[in-house]
């Protein structure tokens, strides 16, 4: 699993990659607290999210709520089937805010 | 391991170690033995999606399976071992599910002290919170998901039941 | 498992069973058992090379271990349980390698009557001819490998040894 | 594992992919002693082969003898990185008539 953080437009897009489970998702949770704090709008990239648990679900509700109470955007972009599948069996698909692709979701910020 | 001094005095006799160690569950598919951290649970998937494949599932009810016996496996490591984080083992033993091979049943069996099953359930979905999602996952892929009497020498032993064909909804 | 009808007669007196099964092997990093039949093959590898990845090798070196693995796997399937095929288990256990954790080494095991270790020979490479292949490519992936005295109640115990770092070569 | 059999021009174009291991071996043995049989070239196409065991490289050896009797031209084509690795480790890598590509094996035959 790997976590790779860099600014686009006025955007931090942290892009996870591989099997985001109990051995990694605590670094998961580090790296987009850390994203988030400089105050810049975070979006991660879930495209090549190949397999995903709760653990790693709970590091994105623990981002997600970071974000809400400073204030910041955090959005999820290019969510993978697999990624898709376990949020939707979560029912947290509607929670969170979700975009097709990073374009996408630097669009929204742009408006 | 201690045997009494005399073996007569023992009776009936023990079976020989060959007999037993030898002896084949036609069910079985897999049945892997891990040390109970983190890292395992890569080993874990691996063995028990192929091991759904090789019953016969397809890629998305694997992926499934693979899911809710990872979760399961996660509270083992997370709180059955919780007063002596990563001590013990945990025993994965996946099975076509009798009598017509309709599905499959994971047996997943730890060391620790005996859980208290009314203690272990998931949170209010609507209440937004890290933590507390595996149950859930877990009862959303699974027909059939709860601790039964552990075999002996063991702490727990959580029982996963998944038909391949979900059973017709009423109404 | 029959039992002394009176627990005083038999001493010392056997310990829990519980105290038997928790028992850690600290080196344990996964222990598999299958049918040994040709499906059992795929969950053999995935279980083996994700193991070898646990322990810190890179993909290429798991690659070549887990086929040192099945091709031992296969002789148990084919060769061991010739006499009576498909109607017992084999056991795979993957450990670092003591003392320096510098590598894996993975016992195979199975139940069928003991293998002569003379006649497990592989063919003249430059005779080419299909089979006789599986032991070439066990010995030039593992820099040891070979049948032990099997623990009690097992047939045959084929253990290899493959180090993370080849020792130099001398000359 | 699927073989995946096709004519192309003169030859015959037996595509092997996926896992080659002892419970599908005496499938693929069979398939390229089948397409044998009408005397046309065979060019089997490894480029898609993910792992390959004994019991598979021994299908490709009974296919390679089976050919070289009736006097017909067997090539592998596009080996794959693992295919080729157990090849070497086996020392078949010079036995077999081993091209980069199914366009250069038919470019071969036309010779
Ligand atoms: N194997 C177990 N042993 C002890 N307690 C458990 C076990 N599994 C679950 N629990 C309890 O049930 C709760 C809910 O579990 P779960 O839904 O998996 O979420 P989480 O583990 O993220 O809290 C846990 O917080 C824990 O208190
Ligand atoms: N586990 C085993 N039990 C009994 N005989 C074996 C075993 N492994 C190998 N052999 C013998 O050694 C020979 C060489 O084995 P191998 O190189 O794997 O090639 P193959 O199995 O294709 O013949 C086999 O043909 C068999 O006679």
């Amino acid at each position: 699993m790997t976590v790779d953080i860099a600014a686009r437009g006025p955007a931090t897009v942290a892009a996870l990659s591989g099997e985001v489970d109990l051995e990694c998702s605590p670094a998961v949770r580090r790296a987009l607290l850390d994203a988030l704090r400089d105050g810049r709008p975070v979006i991660v990239d879930l495209s090549l999210v190949s397999y995903i648990d709760s653990s790693g679900i709970a590091s994105l509700v623990e981002a997600y709520q970071a974000a809400r109470k400073q204030g910041t955007a955090l959005m999820l972009a290019a969510v993978s089937p697999a990624a898709l599948r376990v949020m939707q069996l979560a029912r947290l698909d509607r929670v969170f805010n979700i975009r097709p692709t990073v374009d996408d979701a630097l669009a929204v910020l742009a408006q | 391991m201690s045997r009494p001094a005399d073996p007569a005095a023992a009776a009936p006799a023990a079976p020989p170690a060959r007999a037993r160690t030898a002896a084949t569950d036609s069910a079985l598919l897999a049945r892997l033995r891990v040390p109970a951290r983190p890292p395992s649970l890569r080993i874990v998937r691996r063995t028990v999606r192929e091991a759904a494949l090789v019953a016969g599932a397809d890629a998305a009810w694997a992926d499934d399976l693979m899911l809710a016996v990872d979760e399961a496996c996660q509270n083992v490591v997370r709180h059955a071992y919780a007063a002596a984080p990563e001590t013990g083992d945990m025993v994965i033993v996946v099975r076509t599910h009798p009598p017509s091979d309709d599905g499959v049943t994971v047996d997943i069996l730890d060391f620790a002290p005996a859980v208290d099953p009314t203690r272990v359930r998931g949170r209010d979905l609507d209440d937004v919170r890290p933590g507390g999602l595996g149950v859930h996952l877990i009862h959303a892929v699974c027909e059939e998901a709860g601790f039964q009497p552990p075999p002996d020498g063991a702490g727990n032993l959580f029982r996963l039941v998944k038909h391949f064909a979900k059973p017709p909804v009423d109404g």
